[in-house]
C-alpha cells in the first residue's frame, strides 16, 4: 500500500508541476489562474496521500483548511485583480 | 481471498484511476486552446481524481466518521471548484477573451 | 543522499535566488516576493537541519521558529505591499529607482 | 569647593543672563558687576590663603580614574586674578560700548562664561582639567567672535573654529596619551612626571602635541592664523578675550607645561624646550616685523599681542627661573598694557569710527585723555622704564642671559625696539593735526573713558610698584620659585 | 541597491553566490545526524502535559517569542491601519454585493470555516493546529466575506474592531504578567491551570488573529481593482 | 520513491521561485509566487512538521495570495486604465 | 511583587501593555495612555539600573523554564545603560510628540496610531537590549523594523514612502540573514541561549558562518557604511520625533546585540578579522558620514549622515577589544558613554531640527538665518547637541572620546585615535556650519510666530543631559563593570 | 437577480438558529472525527457558525426534497464520472476532438439559491461550463456544440428541481451563440 501511495503522490505532484507550464505560457492572467486553481484540488488530493503516508492524519485537517481556502485565491483574483493579465 | 486484499485491490484500483485523472487534468491544461476548455479539464478530471483518491483512502482507513470527513472535504472542493470556475470563466468573459472556436490552432 | 539534504540544499538555492531578487529585481512586488522566497529557504534551511535526529524524529524548535516565523512573514509582506500601494498612489512608481515602469506587468 | 568658586560665580552669572532674556538690561547688568565683585572678593581672598601657604583644592571623579581638579595655588591665581580683575573694568567698559547693539543678553551671557572658562584653565590642577576649561573657552567664545553676524565675523569666526578645535585636537591625544601613561598628573612644581620619565620618545611626542595645542591660543607661528581675523569682534570681546583671557590661557597652558608638568629639569633633558624657544622667538620677531606695516589699528595691535606672546612662551621655554618668573610676571603686565590698547581702539571707533592708523591725525586733540592712556601703554609696552613692561622684561632679559642664552636677550632688545617702531607712528599719527574737531565735554561715553583711563592709571602704578610684595613681580617669582628647587631671587 | 546602470546586477550576483557558496559550505560541513533540543523539549513538553510538543515550545517554553510574535501581527495590523487611505473614500469605493454564486459559496463556506477554525484551535494541543492556523482560517473567511461584500472596509478602523484585534494580545499579556502576583515570573504558569489558561489564550488569540488578518486585507484593499471599477 | 517525490518537489520550488523572479509580468510572479507557498506547504509534510504545512497551507492559500493580487489590482488600476466597455455587460459576480 | 527583580519582564510587558490599550483607547486618549507608558518605563528602566548596581547582572526566567529550554533574559549594566537612555529619551520625544502631532485632521499622521507604533517600538527595543536568546533577538528586530519603517512613512509624502520602501527591504535583507545565522548556529550547537553558547561554542565552520551571517545582519540593521544606504532617506524624511527615535535608539539595538555576540558570545578570535574589518568600516562609516554630512543641504539629511557618522565610533570597540582587559574596559566604557550621549543629542538635534522646520516651514539650512534671535532656546540646544556630537568638553561626548582615544593609545594602535580625533574634526565642521547660519543676523519678524513651549525646550533639555552626562560617567562606569561583556573578561571592577 | 428585499425579523432569525446550529454540530462531530470532549468548545463554536451562517443567509434553505435529493447523487455521480472520463479522453486523445461554442440557456427553475446550484452543478457535468448567470438565462460554454446541449441542460435542470421539489414550465429553447 505504501509504493501505491507514494507513485500516487508522485503522480500528483508531476501532474501540478506540469500546471506550472501553463503559468509560464500563460497567455493571459486569467490562464494563470488556472494552475493556482489546480492546487485547490490537488493539494487536497497530495495532502490526503501524504497525511496517510506518513501517519500524520492530523493532516485531514490540512486538506479541509486547503479546501475551505482553495476557492479563496480565485475570489481575490477575480473580485481584486480581474483584468490583471498580459 | 481475504476482505482485506480486496479492499487493497480496491484500493489500487481506485488510486491508478484517480492518478489517470490527475493527469488527465493537467494534460488537458496544458493542450486545450483557450481558458474555457482549459477550465473544463481542470474542474472535471481533478475532481474526479480527489473523489476517487478519497474513496481509497477512506476504504483504507475503514472508519465511518473518518470516510465522512473525506466526503466533506470532496464536497468542499467541489462547491469551491464550481464556484471558481463559474467566477474565472464568468471573468474572461467580462475582460473580452473570446472563446475558441477551432482554426487557428 | 538523504531527504535532509535534498530540502536543506533546496532551502540554501532558495535563499540565494531570493537574496538576488531582492536586490536586483527592481520591481517591488519582485522584491516582496524575493524577501518571501529568502524567508522560505531559511525556513527550509532550518527544518532540513533539524530532520537530522532518526531517533527522536524531527526537532520542535525550528518547527516552533518556523511557525514565528511565518507569522512574521505574512506581517511583513502585509505591511510590505501596504506601502507598496501607497508608494504607487503617490508617486505611480513601481520601483525605487525613478523608472516609470521597471519591466511592470505586461 | 572654594577653589570652583571663582569659575562657577562667572558660569552662574552667565546662565542667569541667558535666563534674563534681552529686554531685561539693568538687571544684567546688575548680576554681571556684581558676579564680577564677588569674583574679585573670592579670589582675592584665595590669593591670601595662597600667600600663606594653603592652596585650596577639590578633586571630583568624571573619566575612570582621573578627576577634575581645581586648585587655587599662586601661579593659576595670578592668571585668575588677571582675568577677574580685568572683567571687572571690562564690563563697564562693554555696557557703554555695547549700548546700541543688539542681543546683549547672549553677549554678556557668554562673556562671563568665558571668565568662567579662562578662572577654570587658571585654577585646574591636572592636565585633563586644564584642557577641558580650555576648549569650553574656545568653544565660548565663538559666538562672541562672530557676534555681529556679518559675514567677515563669521569668516573669521570660521578661522578661529579651524585653529581652536585643530589644537584641542592634539590637546586631547597629547592629554589622553598623557593619562594613559601616567594616570592622574596633577601639577607639581619641578615637574610631575617623574616615575615615567624614561619614556622619552613618548613624551616628547606629547609635549609637542600639547604645545601645537596651547600654542594655538598662544599664538605661536605658524599657528597665530585666526588672531589677526578675530579683531572684527566688538571691541570688548577683543580686549578681553584676545588681549587677556583666551591667548592667556594658551601661553598660561605652556607655562603650567613647562614648569609644572614636566618641570624645566626633564623639559631640558628631553631637549624639547629650547625648539620651544627657537620657534617663540621666531615668533617674536616676524610678528613684530608684520605688525610694523600694519595700518588697521586693531590688526596691528593683534600683531603686537603675537609677539608679546611669544615673549612669554620665550621666557618660559629658556628654563631660567628668572626668566621664567619674568614670564609669568609679563603675562599680567601684558594684560594690563594691551587692555588699554584694544580699549582705545574701540573706544575711537565706537565714537569716531576711526579704524586706521592713517585716520587718526588730530585725535590726541579730540580725545586726549584716551590717547594719553594709550601713549602710557605703548611706552610700557616697548619697556620704557619705570612703566609696568620694563620690569618683566628686565627680568626676561636678565634671565635669558643668566642661563646662557644671550640670543634670546638679543631678541628681546631687538623686539623692544621693534615695538618702538610699530608703536611710536600711531602717537605722531594722533598727535598730527587733522580733522578730528576737539571734543567738548566727554571724550566719549563716561562709561567708556574711564575704563580706559584706570587701566591706563594702573600701567603706571603696577610699573611703579613692581618691587613690593604682592605685586605681580614679586607674585610670579615667588609662584615660580618652587618649580625650580627653592630657588630664590 | 546596486548599480544597474552599468554593472547589471553584478554586485548582487556576487552577494548571492557569496552567500551560496558560504552557505553551502557550512552545511555540508554539518555531521549528518544531530538532536538539538528535541529530547530536552519532548521530556519537557511530557511534564507540560501539552501533547504536541511544537504546540508546548510555542506557547510554553518558549512562549515569550510567540507573545512577541503575537505583538509583530498586531503591530504589522497597526501599521497597515495607518497606511489605509481616507476611510470615507475606501467605502466609497468598496461598496456593492457579491453576485448570486458567490454569494452562495460564501454562506456555505463561511461557516464551515469557522467550525474549522475553532477545530483547529481545539486540536492545537494534540495535534497540528493552534492559534495561528485557527485565526488564518478566521481571517481569511473574513476575507472572503470582504470579497463578497458582507463587510466593509470602512470597519478595519472601528473602535469593535479594535478591541477584537487587541484582545488577544491583552488576554495574552494579562495571564503573562498574572504568575507575577504570586512571586513567579513572565509567563509561568501555575501547574494546576497551566493547560487551561493555554486554552484561553489561544481561543482569544484566534479571534485577535482572525481580525488582524482580515484587518491587513481590509485596510490595504484600497483603491480600484477588479470588479470594483467606478 | 520519495528520494524521486522530494527531488522533484524541491526542483518544482524552485522553478517556481526562479519563474517568478525571472519574469517581468508581474501577474505572473505572483501566481507563481501563490503557488510556491502551497508547495511549501507540501514539502512541510514531507519534513515532518505537520504544524507549519498547516500554518502555510492556511495562510499561503488565504490572506498572503488574497493580499498580492489585491496588490497587482492596485498597481494595475493606476498603469493602465481599464477599458470602460464592459460595464453594461457586468454581472454582479465579476 | 518584587519590582526590581521583576523589572525585566515588566519592562517589555508594560510598554506592550500600553501599546495595546492604547491602540484601542483612540486617538484622543492614546496620548495619555503613551505619556503614563512613559512614566512607569522610566522608573521600571531605573529600577533595574539599581537592581543591577547593587547585586550586579541577573538572569530573568520567562517562563520559570530557564535556559536551554526557555527564553531568558539578561539584566546587565550595558542592558540597564541602554534601557535607561530608551526610557529618557522615550519620555521626552513622547512629550515632544503631544505638540508636534497635534492637529485636528483625522487621517493625520497614520490615523492617529502614531502613539501605538511608538510603545510598540519602545517595547520591541526593551525586548532587545534585554533577551539572552538568539532567535528571540530575530523576533524583536522584527519588532523593530516594522515599527521603524511605518513610522517612517506616518507622516505621508512621496518621500518618506520612498525611504520607508527602501529602509523596509534593507530591514528585510537583514532579518532574513540573522535567521539564516541563527539556523545555522542551532544546527550547528543545538543552543540558542547566548549563555549557553558562550560556555560551549567550539571551533566550528558552521558555527562560524552562522555567526558570520548574524553578525553581518545587524551590521546591515546598524547602518554600518556601506551597509548605510537606507538610514539617510528614512531618517531624513520620518517625522522629527520618529527621526530623533530611529536616530538616537533604533540603531543601538542592533548594534547592542552585535556587541553582545562579539564581545560577550564569541570567545576573543572566533571569527579572526572580523573585528579588524568592523573597526576599518567603523573608521570608513566616520569619516564618510561625516564629510557627507558637511554636504548636505537640508537640515534632517545633515543629521542624518551625521548618524552615520557617529554610529562608526561605536564600532572601533571591537578591534580595541583584543588588546586585554583594561583596554577593553576603556573602550567598552567608551562606547556606551557614546552611546548615551549620542543617544541624546541625536534625539534633541532631531527634535530641534523638528521645530526650526515647523518655524520657518522649510527645511533648508541656508534660509534658517536668525534662528538664534527668534528661538534662542532652540539654537542652545541645537548647539549643546552640536558640543557633544564634536566631542568637545564638558560633555557626554567628550568622556566617550576621550576613553576611546585612551583606549586606542593604551592598545598602541593609535591610528583609532588619529581616525576620532578627525571625526571630532569634522563634526565640528558640519555643526558648525549649520551653527553659523543659525547665528547669522537676520530679521526675525517672517518666523517670529512663537513655538509650543514643548517644541523649544524638550530639545534643550535633551542636550543639556548630553552635555551633563559628563558628570555621570562614574556611574557609566560602574555599570559598565557590571556588564557581562567585562565580567565574563575576568575584569573586576 | 436580486433576491427580493422582504425584511426578516429577528424572531424569524432566531427560529432558524437551532436547525442550522444541530447541522453545524453534525459537521463539527465530522470535522473533529467524533471526539466527544471537544464538544466543551464545539457547541459555542458551532452556535457561533450557525449564528453567522443565519446572519448571511436568513432565508430558509427551501426545504430540499430527500427522494429528489437521492436522485441528484446518483445522477450527479454517474454524470461526473462520466464528465471526468469525457473531459480525459478529450485531452489525452491524440487529436483533440473539441468544438466550443457559447450557449444561452433560458432559465427555468426560480429562486435563487437552485439557480446558483444550477449553475455550479452545470459546472460539474460533461462538457458544460456555466459562465454568467443573469435574471433569466445562463451562459453556457460547452466543450463539444455537436452533442444536444439543450437537452442535457434541461434534464440536469429537471434534477435540481427535483432535489428542491420544484416543478418546472416547459422549455422554450435556446440557442448557440
Amino acid at each position: 500500500m505504501t509504493l501505491a501511495l507514494e507513485i500516487l503522490a508522485t503522480v500528483i505532484m508531476l501532474t501540478v508541476a506540469l500546471g506550472i507550464y501553463r503559468i509560464e505560457r500563460g497567455p493571459t492572467g486569467t490562464d494563470r489562474m488556472l494552475s493556482a486553481m489546480l492546487f485547490g484540488t490537488s493539494g487536497v488530493a497530495l495532502t490526503l496521500v501524504l497525511g496517510e503516508l506518513t501517519g500524520l492524519h492530523g493532516l485531514r485537517d490540512m486538506a479541509l483548511v486547503f479546501a475551505l481556502l482553495g476557492a479563496l485565491t480565485a475570489v481575490a483574483f477575480v473580485k481584486r485583480a480581474w483584468g490583471a493579465d498580459d | 481471498m481475504p476482505w482485506q486484499t480486496v479492499i487493497d485491490v480496491i484500493t489500487y484500483a481506485l488510486f491508478a484511476a484517480s492518478g489517470f485523472f490527475f493527469l488527465a487534468g493537467s494534460v488537458g491544461l496544458v493542450r486545450f486552446p483557450d481558458v474555457y476548455t482549459r477550465l473544463h479539464a481542470l474542474t472535471k478530471s481533478d475532481n474526479l481524481g480527489l473523489g476517487l483518491a478519497s474513496t481509497g483512502l477512506a476504504l483504507q482507513s475503514g472508519s465511518w466518521i473518518v470516510a465522512a470527513k473525506l466526503l466533506l472535504i470532496w464536497m468542499i472542493v467541489i462547491v469551491a471548484g464550481a464556484t471558481a470556475c463559474y467566477l474565472v470563466a464568468n471573468s474572461a468573459r467580462n475582460s473580452g477573451i473570446e472563446p475558441w472556436t477551432g482554426g487557428d490552432r | 543522499m538523504s531527504t535532509y539534504l535534498v530540502y536543506t540544499a533546496g532551502g540554501v538555492l532558495l535563499y540565494a535566488l531570493g537574496t538576488y531578487g531582492l536586490l536586483a529585481r527592481p520591481h517591488l512586488i519582485h522584491k516582496v516576493i524575493s524577501a518571501n522566497f529568502m524567508g522560505s529557504g531559511v525556513f527550509l534551511i532550518l527544518i532540513g537541519l533539524g530532520n537530522r535526529s532518526p531517533e527522536s524524529g524531527p526537532d520542535p524548535v525550528p518547527q516552533a521558529m518556523v511557525l514565528t516565523g511565518i507569522v512574521v512573514t505574512v506581517a511583513l509582506t502585509a505591511l510590505g505591499l501596504a506601502i507598496v500601494k501607497r508608494y504607487y498612489t503617490a508617486t505611480g512608481l513601481d520601483n525605487l529607482d525613478d523608472k516609470p515602469s521597471a519591466g511592470g506587468d505586461r | 569647593m572654594t577653589a570652583w568658586l571663582p569659575m562657577l560665580v562667572p558660569a552662574i552669572a552667565g546662565i542667569a543672563t541667558f535666563a534674563l532674556g534681552k529686554s531685561r538690561g539693568r538687571a544684567r547688568n546688575v548680576v554681571n558687576l556684581a558676579a564680577a565683585a564677588i569674583s574679585i572678593a573670592l579670589v582675592a581672598r584665595l590669593v591670601v590663603h595662597a600667600y600663606n601657604g594653603t592652596v585650596i583644592s577639590s578633586t571630583i571623579p568624571m573619566l575612570p580614574g582621573l578627576g577634575l581638579g581645581m586648585s587655587a595655588d599662586l601661579l593659576g591665581l595670578l592668571f585668575a586674578t588677571v582675568a577677574t580683575v580685568l572683567w571687572g573694568v571690562t564690563l563697564v567698559y562693554a555696557i557703554g560700548y555695547m549700548d546700541h547693539a543688539t542681543d546683549r543678553a547672549r553677549f554678556f551671557g557668554f562673556f562671563a562664561l568665558c571668565i568662567a572658562a579662562a578662572n577654570g584653565v587658571a585654577l585646574a590642577d591636572d592636565p585633563l582639567s586644564l584642557f577641558i576649561f580650555y576648549e569650553i573657552l574656545s568653544l565660548t567664545t565663538y559666538p562672541l567672535v562672530v557676534h555681529t553676524g556679518t559675514p567677515e565675523a563669521l569668516a573669521a569666526g570660521r578661522k578661529y573654529l579651524f585653529y581652536a578645535l585643530g589644537g584641542g585636537a592634539a590637546l586631547l591625544v597629547g592629554v589622553a596619551w598623557l593619562a594613559v601613561i601616567a594616570g592622574q598628573t596633577p601639577f607639581t612644581p619641578g615637574g610631575a612626571l617623574a616615575a615615567v620619565s624614561d619614556r622619552t620618545a613618548e613624551l616628547r611626542v606629547i609635549f609637542a602635541l600639547l604645545v601645537a595645542g596651547f600654542g594655538v591660543k598662544a599664538a605661536l607661528m605658524p599657528l597665530h592664523g585666526w588672531l589677526p581675523g578675530a579683531m572684527v569682534a566688538p571691541a570688548p570681546v577683543s580686549s578681553l578675550l584676545h588681549a587677556v583671557a583666551v591667548v592667556k590661557a594658551g601661553v598660561f597652558g605652556i607655562i603650567r607645561l613647562v614648569n609644572e608638568l614636566y618641570g624645566p629639569e626633564l623639559a631640558t633633558s628631553l631637549g624639547v624646550a629650547t625648539p620651544l624657544a627657537i620657534l617663540a622667538a621666531v615668533s617674536i620677531i616676524i610678528a613684530s616685523v608684520i605688525a610694523l606695516r600694519q595700518d588697521d589699528f586693531k590688526r596691528r595691535l593683534a600683531y603686537s599681542t603675537i609677539a608679546q606672546l611669544s615673549y612669554i612662551t620665550l621666557g618660559t621655554a629658556l628654563c631660567s627661573p628668572l626668566a621664567a618668573a619674568g614670564a609669568l610676571a609679563h603675562l599680567a603686565h601684558h594684560a594690563v598694557m594691551k587692555i588699554t590698547m584694544f580699549f582705545t581702539a574701540g573706544s575711537v571707533y565706537e565714537t569716531l569710527h576711526v579704524k586706521k592708523v592713517s585716520q587718526m591725525p588730530g585725535l590726541a586733540r579730540r580725545m586726549p585723555l584716551t590717547m594719553a592712556s594709550f601713549a602710557v601703554a605703548a611706552f610700557a609696552l616697548a619697556g620704557i622704564p619705570p612703566l609696568v613692561g620694563f620690569a618683566s622684561k628686565w627680568m626676561l632679559g636678565v634671565g635669558s642671559a643668566q642661563s646662557g642664552s644671550v640670543w634670546a636677550l638679543i631678541v628681546y632688545v631687538s623686539s623692544g625696539a621693534l615695538a618702538l617702531g610699530y608703536m611710536v607712528p600711531i602717537l605722531t599719527s594722533a598727535l598730527r593735526e587733522g580733522d578730528h574737531t576737539p571734543a567738548r565735554g566727554a571724550e566719549s561715553d563716561p562709561r567708556m573713558l574711564w575704563p580706559i583711563v584706570t587701566v591706563g592709571v594702573l600701567t603706571v602704578v603696577l610699573g611703579l610698584t613692581a618691587g613690593l610684595p604682592g605685586s605681580p613681580v614679586h607674585w610670579a617669582m615667588t609662584a615660580i620659585a618652587p618649580s625650580f628647587g627653592g630657588w630664590t631671587p | 541597491m546596486g548599480d544597474r546602470r552599468r554593472f547589471p546586477a553584478l554586485l548582487p550576483l556576487l552577494a548571492s553566490g557569496g552567500v551560496l557558496a558560504f552557505v553551502g559550505r557550512a552545511v555540508l560541513a554539518l555531521p549528518p545526524t544531530a538532536s538539538g533540543l528535541a529530547v530536552e523539549m519532548r521530556d519537557g513538553a511530557k511534564a507540560s502535559g501539552i501533547k504536541n510538543v511544537v504546540t508546548a515550545v510555542l506557547l510554553d517554553f518558549r512562549g515569550y517569542d510567540t507573545l512577541l510574535e503575537i505583538a509583530v501581527l498586531m503591530l504589522a495590523t497597526v501599521a497597515v491601519l495607518s497606511l489605509r487611505e481616507d476611510p470615507a473614500a475606501l467605502s466609497r469605493r468598496i461598496a456593492g454585493r457579491a453576485g448570486p454564486v458567490l454569494g452562495a459559496l460564501t454562506r456555505t463556506l463561511a461557516p464551515l470555516m469557522i467550525l474549522v477554525a475553532g477545530h483547529l484551535v481545539w486540536v492545537g494541543s494534540s495535534e497540528p493546529g493552534g492559534a495561528f492556523q485557527g485565526g488564518a482560517v478566521l481571517g481569511a473567511a473574513g476575507i472572503l466575506m470582504v470579497l463578497s461584500g458582507y463587510a466593509q472596509p470602512a470597519w478595519a478602523g472601528r473602535r469593535m474592531v479594535r478591541w477584537v484585534l487587541t484582545v488577544g494580545l491583552l488576554a495574552f499579556i494579562g495571564v503573562a504578567l498574572y504568575p507575577m502576583l504570586g512571586g513567579g515570573s513572565l509567563l509561568q504558569y501555575p501547574d494546576e491551570s497551566r493547560k487551561n489558561l493555554i486554552l484561553f489564550i489561544e481561543i482569544l488569540l484566534t479571534l485577535s488573529i482572525g481580525a488582524s488578518i482580515l484587518s491587513l486585507f481590509l485596510a490595504s484593499a484600497s483603491a480600484t481593482a477588479g470588479g470594483e471599477r467606478p | 520513491m520519495m528520494g524521486i517525490f522530494d527531488i522533484l518537489l524541491v526542483g518544482t520550488l524552485l522553478w517556481i521561485a526562479f519563474g517568478s523572479l525571472n519574469e517581468n509580468k508581474l501577474f505572473k510572479s505572483v501566481v507563481m509566487f501563490i503557488i510556491f507557498g502551497l508547495f511549501m506547504a507540501i514539502a512541510w509534510i514531507r519534513l515532518g512538521s505537520p504544524d507549519v504545512a498547516l500554518a502555510e497551507a492556511a495562510i499561503g492559500a488565504g490572506a498572503t495570495g488574497a493580499l498580492m493580487l489585491d496588490a497587482v489590482g492596485h498597481l494595475r488600476s493606476r498603469a493602465t486604465p481599464y477599458p470602460t466597455g464592459h460595464e453594461s455587460r457586468e454581472s454582479d459576480d465579476g | 511583587m518584587n519590582v526590581l527583580a521583576q523589572s525585566p519582564g515588566l519592562l517589555v510587558a508594560v510598554p506592550l501593555a500600553g501599546a495595546a490599550i492604547s491602540f484601542v483607547a483612540g486617538r484622543r486618549r492614546a496620548p495619555h495612555v503613551a505619556i503614563t507608558t512613559a512614566l512607569v518605563v522610566l522608573t521600571l528602566a531605573v529600577a533595574l539600573a539599581v537592581h543591577v548596581l547593587d547585586g550586579g547582572p541577573f538572569r530573568y526566567q520567562v517562563g520559570g523554564w530557564g535556559a536551554p529550554l526557555g527564553i531568558d533574559l539578561v539584566a546587565d549594566g550595558a542592558a540597564a545603560l541602554f534601557l535607561v537612555l530608551t526610557a529618557i529619551v522615550g519620555l521626552v520625544v513622547t512629550l515632544y510628540a503631544t505638540a508636534y502631532f497635534r492637529t485636528d485632521d483625522e487621517t493625520a499622521y497614520g490615523h492617529g496610531l502614531f502613539w501605538t507604533l511608538w510603545l510598540f517600538m519602545w517595547t520591541s527595543l526593551n525586548a532587545l537590549f534585554l533577551t539572552g536568546d538568539v532567535f528571540n533577538v530575530y523576533v524583536c528586530l522584527e519588532l523593530v523594523g516594522i515599527s521603524a519603517v511605518t513610522l517612517v512613512t506616518i507622516g505621508g509624502g512621496a518621500e518618506a514612502l520612498r525611504a520607508g520602501a527602501r529602509y523596509l527591504f534593507a530591514s528585510m535583507l537583514g532579518a532574513m540573514t540573522y535567521l539564516l545565522g541563527v539556523a545555522l548556529l542551532y544546527a550547528a550547537t543545538g543552543q540558542l541561549d547566548m549563555d549557553v553558547l558562550r560556555t560551549t561554542l567550539v571551533a566550528d565552520t558552521t558555527a562560524a558562518t552562522g555567526l558570520a551571517l548574524m553578525i553581518a545582519a545587524l551590521v546591515l540593521k546598524t547602518a554600518l557604511v556601506p551597509a548605510h544606504f537606507w538610514l539617510p532617506a528614512a531618517h531624513g524624511s520620518a517625522p522629527s520625533p520618529v527621526s530623533a527615535v530611529l536616530s538616537s535608539l533604533v540603531v543601538k539595538g542592533s548594534y547592542f546585540v552585535i556587541l553582545r555576540l562579539m564581545l560577550d558570545v564569541m570567545p576573543a578570535g572566533y571569527l579572526p578579522g572580523v573585528d579588524i574589518v568592523l573597526g576599518v568600516l567603523g573608521s570608513a562609516a566616520i569619516v564618510w558620514g561625516s564629510v557627507q554630512a558637511l554636504l548636505q543641504t537640508r537640515i534632517k539629511q545633515l543629521v542624518a549622515y551625521s548618524t552615520v557618522a557617529q554610529i562608526g565610533y561605536l564600532f572601533l570597540v571591537f578591534p580595541l577589544a583584543r588588546h586585554g582587559a583594561d583596554v577593553l574596559t576603556l573602550a567598552l566604557t567608551g562606547v556606551l558613554v557614546h552611546a548615551l550621549s549620542h543617544g541624546l543629542a541625536k534625539g534633541s538635534l532631531f527634535l530641534g531640527a523638528g521645530s526650526l522646520m515647523t518655524r520657518f516651514g522649510h527645511d533648508r539650512i541656508a534660509d534658517m538665518a536668525g534662528a538664534a534671535r527668534s528661538a534662542p532656546a532652540l539654537t542652545f540646544g541645537v548647539a549643546l547637541a552640536g558640543v557633544t556630537m564634536m566631542g568637545l568638553p564638558p560633555s557626554g561626548g567628550f568622556g566617550a572620546k576621550w576613553l576611546l582615544v585612551s583606549a586606542a593609545l593604551a592598545s598602541g594602535e593609535w591610528w583609532w585615535a588619529v581616525v576620532l580625533v578627525i571625526g571630532g574634526l569634522l563634526a565640528a565642521a558640519y555643526m558648525f556650519r549649520l551653527l553659523s547660519v543659525l547665528l547669522v543676523d537676520a530679521p526675525t519678524e517672517l518666523h517670529a510666530s512663537k513655538g509650543d513651549i514643548r517644541t523649544e525646550w524638550l530639545p534643550l533639555a535633551l542636550a543639556l543631559g548630553a552635555v551633563l552626562l559628563v558628570l555621570a560617567i562614574p556611574l557609566v562606569s560602574d555599570l559598565a563593570a557590571a556588564s557581562n561583556v567585562l565580567i565574563h573578561a575576568g575584569v573586576t571592577p | 437577480m436580486s433576491e427580493t428585499p422582504t425584511t426578516i425579523t429577528p424572531r424569524e432569525r432566531l427560529r432558524r438558529l437551532p436547525g442550522r446550529a444541530v447541522g453545524m454540530l453534525l459537521v463539527w462531530f465530522v470535522v473533529t472525527e467524533a471526539d466527544i470532549p471537544s464538544l466543551v468548545i464545539g457547541v459555542p463554536i458551532a452556535l457561533a457558525a450557525a449564528t453567522l451562517s443565519v446572519a448571511l443567509q436568513p432565508r430558509s434553505l427551501s426545504g430540499v426534497y430527500l427522494p429528489g435529493a437521492i436522485r441528484f447523487a446518483r445522477f450527479f455521480a454517474v454524470n461526473s464520472v462520466l464528465g471526468g472520463i469525457d473531459v480525459a479522453f478529450r485531452a489525452l486523445g491524440p487529436r483533440m476532438r473539441l468544438a466550443p461554442a457559447i450557449v444561452h440557456y433560458p432559465l427555468r427553475i426560480s429562486g435563487s439559491f437552485p439557480r446558483v446550484f444550477f449553475a455550479n452543478t452545470i459546472s460539474m457535468l460533461p462538457g458544460t461550463l456555466s459562465s454568467r448567470l443573469t435574471d433569466d438565462t445562463v451562459e453556457v460554454h460547452v466543450l463539444d456544440c455537436t452533442r444536444p446541449v439543450i437537452e442535457d441542460l434541461a434534464k440536469v435542470e429537471e434534477r435540481v428541481a427535483d432535489l428542491f421539489g420544484a416543478q418546472l414550465s416547459p422549455h422554450e429553447g435556446g440557442g448557440v451563440l
